[in-house]
């Protein structure tokens, strides 16, 4: 019999493990909240089950719900995806006393990398530079560890990470507000609203190292990520090989973290994440989860993260060794439902019809599908859009044109940020860090004005020509005249 | 043919629109150009021709304004057919002195910070929202007095909404 | 000033022209037949003219026109894509005369390679074993050629390549029809209905090699593709590299394809076609073009070929030296209008709506969109999905799970033959020859037949459910009410 | 509750179908199922879901036939509403000695080779057809004599549109 995996998740994560599943001949059970029944996940899974509710507590962080479709549909594992439960080490030792393999590292090492500071202080301990930064704090406690960690600095979720729950702060008079925001912010993701304060350094670079470790002491580092242009804390666009970077700092990142790994004990696969300022590096935390941009690491070694995982989950060697080898250059952009022109702020509604690209070099991980609702319960990513070339050049040449051939009718996406960030001189010369996104607001236009003039007006005419036929949708107008179009012009 | 008055960049022009075959022949400032706008993902996005050469554009309405994007750029375009109507600032300068605070995005509400009646400063917190696991802090845009309180903590609003009414203390 | 190049093609090979050009910062400028005008080559193109009429005669075949709308839109350069007029020398020689960049082999080398006699003799000549054949033969002729070269034979087409006007001739009752209805294909594909005959072995494997020339002598080889899957002469599945193929008979077919091309004079992109029959391999003919199958190549190198063959036909070095190292494996299926369960008929209709696969190591080359009207007049193709893996069965398993992503809704395609080859053990192991393909109509059931009662009741219980709607058109009904669905049960 | 004769393989069952919350009950010898069908890639393509479990599966109307296709088989199947209607062999030998000959796919008539009144033996061409490039020879399928050609060169045909009728010399 095939082993049966029940994925605890949804949009295109819960595809790419249902993908994982079928590489490897496994059975994919998915599991949807009442607005998600129609998801690409539900479709492609070959079962799957109803969760109670839309709220994410109700749903993809409901513990009782998702153990109970487990054992009615008799699964043997439960991969967790990121964000939701994926780092809960409850979760895990719940999952395990249930006799379900857990597709991620022990809960041993959940709870130990949740510890962030810890964490710090044992890989600080093996010889590894840190950030100063504290444990776990109370409102009450934050202000003296602000203090004594200094300006600007960071308030960061516990249980979690994925850009959720942080919040950059400048001064003591901003902590009461950040603190507020951060823990409900990681109340909804995680069910954890414990929170603690990092120092921040403007400027630096956030490189991060992909590792995979088995049950058998193997640890192998494969590659690195840069993942500096971000806004709000969320990724927007990463790449490996980082670029700039020397190969005396690949290096001691790539053994920073093989040693970091070892240290931990760490199992499955996981990323250490790093601030790269000049020469100096320091360690800021581990993710103990496969990361939204786990492919572009895939891209460039040729090596399947997840199936790797379900490999160490099922008690197995890793297939490969270091040093990995690494060919060529990957880029992913990630398509969210946010508007770049009104502050980044979440777009929702529902998706009308879609275009996706292809073509050379090109891999789309993507929720998408035509019908569905982006609501305010989950998170903004819809698709990512992942380019590889011989050269960083060609790889960034290809996502330019793939991103332009990248539509979601109906819902506003990053999509104008990635053409403009694609195109900017900083980006291409690859001499960007953390503030990069931050130059979106002050950029210039490049487009001919006419040409909005035009398609405003050609707009408006047709609108108004279309006004004599039956009503419609409000939503559905455009979508049944765009129909209509193609029916009539034959 | 039909006329439109076109404000852009806060600058009106007047657009002459014939159909002409298949497509629409455009005038601007004196220069006539074929267009066509081709559904391409509906409802928001289509291939814009003009005189042969092609570009996707999306084309969204918010209110009374088109938010028209080519490339990275958006612009905000308003647009009448040749009746004129009366201008409006984008966002200017109300003389009254009440002052809605709207929800900047759909979403829930967390809580509300503000208390009916009370007298609050500018930036003060007066709603916490949230949506797609951010949370944000809706601060007031003026100081004044709370007039009303228009959401609950709990309640689903839309983009736009307004959340609550505020007697602003006038400086002008 | 950007290079600016007219596409003379339509369908997935011209997307994938346009998206070559924006790869490069070359302009794309498309033309279409009066059906395809909302084709996605037309919709990513940056400029994009109207052919009169849409029988091939009129539009991709039509010199005239094409280089007319060369001229009105002040090109460069002209991509011919592959069939219509790719190897017409004629063409190749006007776009020279009218000072445009032909991206393909000189008109010379065309006429060369089309002569596929000469073609034959000059490689024997040069030591490259060849099966017996025949020049272009009168119908009267080709009795005594093929007595002399023996059955079984194949006629086929020495105007162009693509499995158009070949035919299998195994006695000499079958000549007449062979010969006519290969003229009449011939014709309707490359303007050129002139024959030959050439003798054919049951049982072996077909095997390519791809090179790449520039016009300073530089020729290298990058693998071979194993297109042994074939039905009525159409490639369904290629490979690279071919499984089983020992490493003295690939370096034996590289070294002679690439002597070969050196022999010819070749320039740009083109394919030596080989029999593979146990120890012995036979050249067949030079396909001088870039190819449908040519991603595969590019998935296994790293190579972009069209980007080469510009570099080529703007006069550049190569940017590659033999040997070309190649990484994993590729497969690509053609996704065809074709109905594996009618004898492979051509399937035409609207496609009302499409799901393309993604994820991990796939590549989508599609012509696809929602709407489009697929025709009697061209290709069968709509579109191809490409598999790389790190090993023939990774690739097969994500070639396997991908097909299962892939549905073109209105229209019959290849789909199922994929899911049945994919899934046979005589592919699985990479002991197939030609004759594989034969084996679909003999295949054993797989699935549960109680499922399609219970899908066919279901079925015609919701249609019959629905005729309380407003009538719809006949094709539109289902479309609407799996819109409303959508909206209904939300 | 409805009931559906639903013929397949050359047998007949009888299925019974319930309406139950969202989904379908379909008894089938003596088991009942939950189904749904749920539309995937319209019109053609649904996932269907039997007791929890997903199968893609490809449904097309052809006459009075439903063609499913489930992975890479396909199953012809015809299917009527409780009211028992008469069984047509599928394909099945007509006693008839009319012969029609039909068009094998939508396409091109390049050529018509039988003439009108011409006795023909079994598997003589009588059209030449093309499409997407492709040419085709359809040949008699019995001896006989041509009763009337339906079709001309040039003439555009859809697919299972007569284009030559053979009175076949019976054999039986």
């Amino acid at each position: 019999m095939a082993w049966k995996v029940l994925i605890a998740n949804r949009g295109e994560i819960a595809v790419r493990i249902v993908r994982a599943c079928r590489d490897l001949g496994l059975r994919a059970v998915g599991v949807y909240s009442p607005i998600d029944r129609r998801g690409r996940h539900v479709l492609l899974a070959d079962e799957a089950y109803a969760l109670p509710g839309d709220a994410p507590a109700d749903s993809y962080l409901n513990m009782a719900a998702l153990l109970e479709i487990a054992r009615r549909a008799h699964v043997d594992a439960v991969h967790p995806g990121y964000g939701f439960l994926a780092e809960n080490p409850s979760f895990a030792a719940a999952c395990e006393h249930a006799r379900l393999t857990f597709v991620g590292p022990p809960p041993s090492v959940l709870a130990e990398c949740g510890d962030k500071v810890r964490t710090r202080e044992r890989l600080a301990a093996a010889g590894i530079p840190v950030l100063p930064g504290s444990g776990p704090v109370t409102d009450a406690d934050a202000r003296a560890a602000a203090e004594r960690i200094g300006f600007p600095l960071l308030i960061k979720a516990a249980g979690g990470g994925g850009g959720k729950g942080i919040h950059l702060v400048r001064s003591t008079q901003e902590l009461p507000s950040a603190l507020r925001l951060a823990r409900g912010e990681a109340r909804t993701a995680f069910g954890d609203d414990r929170v603690y304060v990092e120092r921040w350094l403007a400027g630096a670079r956030h490189i991060e190292v992909q590792v995979l470790a088995d049950t058998r002491g193997h640890v192998v580092a494969l590659g690195e990520r840069d993942c500096s242009v971000q806004r709000r804390h969320q990724k927007l666009i990463e790449e490996s090989p980082a670029p700039g970077l020397s190969s005396s700092m690949r290096q001691k990142l790539l053994q920073a973290a093989e040693h970091g790994a070892r240290v931990l004990g760490y199992v499955s696969a996981g990323t250490f994440e790093f601030l790269v300022d000049g020469d100096e590096c320091y360690f800021l935390e581990v993710n103990a989860r496969l990361q939204v941009e786990h492919p572009v690491t895939e891209l460039v070694t040729g090596v399947d993260l997840v199936g790797q995982q379900f490999r160490v989950a099922r008690g197995a060697e890793l297939e490969i060794a270091p040093p990995v080898p690494v060919y060529g250059h990957a880029i992913e952009c990630r398509i969210s439902a946010e508007d770049p022109h009104d502050g980044f702020l979440p777009s929702t509604g529902t998706v009308h019809a879609l275009a996706e690209p292809g073509g050379p070099g090109i891999r789309v991980d993507s929720a998408l599908a035509p019908g569905i609702e982006v609501t305010r319960h989950y998170d903004p990513l819809l698709a990512k859009v992942i380019a590889w070339g011989t050269t960083r050049a060609e790889a960034i040449a290809r996502m330019k044109r793939a991103i332009a051939e990248t539509a979601v009718g109906g819902v506003a996406t990053t999509v104008p940020f990635h053409l403009w960030a694609l195109d900017d001189a900083a980006f291409q010369s690859g001499a960007y860090d953390t503030q990069f996104a931050g130059r979106w607001e002050a950029r210039r236009p490049r487009g001919d004005p006419v040409r909005a003039v035009l398609a405003a007006t050609a707009f408006a005419h047709m609108e108004a020509g279309r006004m004599r036929l039956p009503p419609d949708r409000q939503n559905g107008r455009w979508q049944k005249t765009a129909r209509e179009e193609q029916f009539r012009e034959k | 043919m039909s006329d439109y008055d076109v404000t852009f960049a806060k600058e009106a022009r007047t657009v002459t629109v014939r159909e002409a075959g298949g497509g629409l022949q455009l005038t601007v400032e004196g220069h006539t150009h074929e267009v066509a706008l081709i559904p391409w993902v509906p409802p928001t996005h289509f291939i814009l021709l003009v005189d042969g050469s092609s570009t996707p554009v999306v084309v969204m309405r918010a209110g009374e304004e088109l938010r028209v994007t080519v490339g990275f750029d958006q612009h905000r375009v308003r647009i009448a057919r040749s009746v004129p109507v009366p201008r409006r600032g984008a966002g200017g300068g109300s003389r009254s002195s009440e002052v809605r605070v709207e929800a900047p995005m759909p979403g829930l509400i967390v809580a509300v910070q503000a208390q009916s009646g009370a007298t609050i400063e500018q930036g003060a917190p007066v709603v916490i929202m949230e949506a797609m696991k951010m949370q944000m802090e809706i601060r007031a845009p003026s100081a004044g007095r709370i007039r009303s309180i228009r959401v609950q903590a709990g309640q689903e609003v839309s983009k736009g909404q307004v959340l609550v009414e505020l007697a602003a203390e006038t400086t002008a």
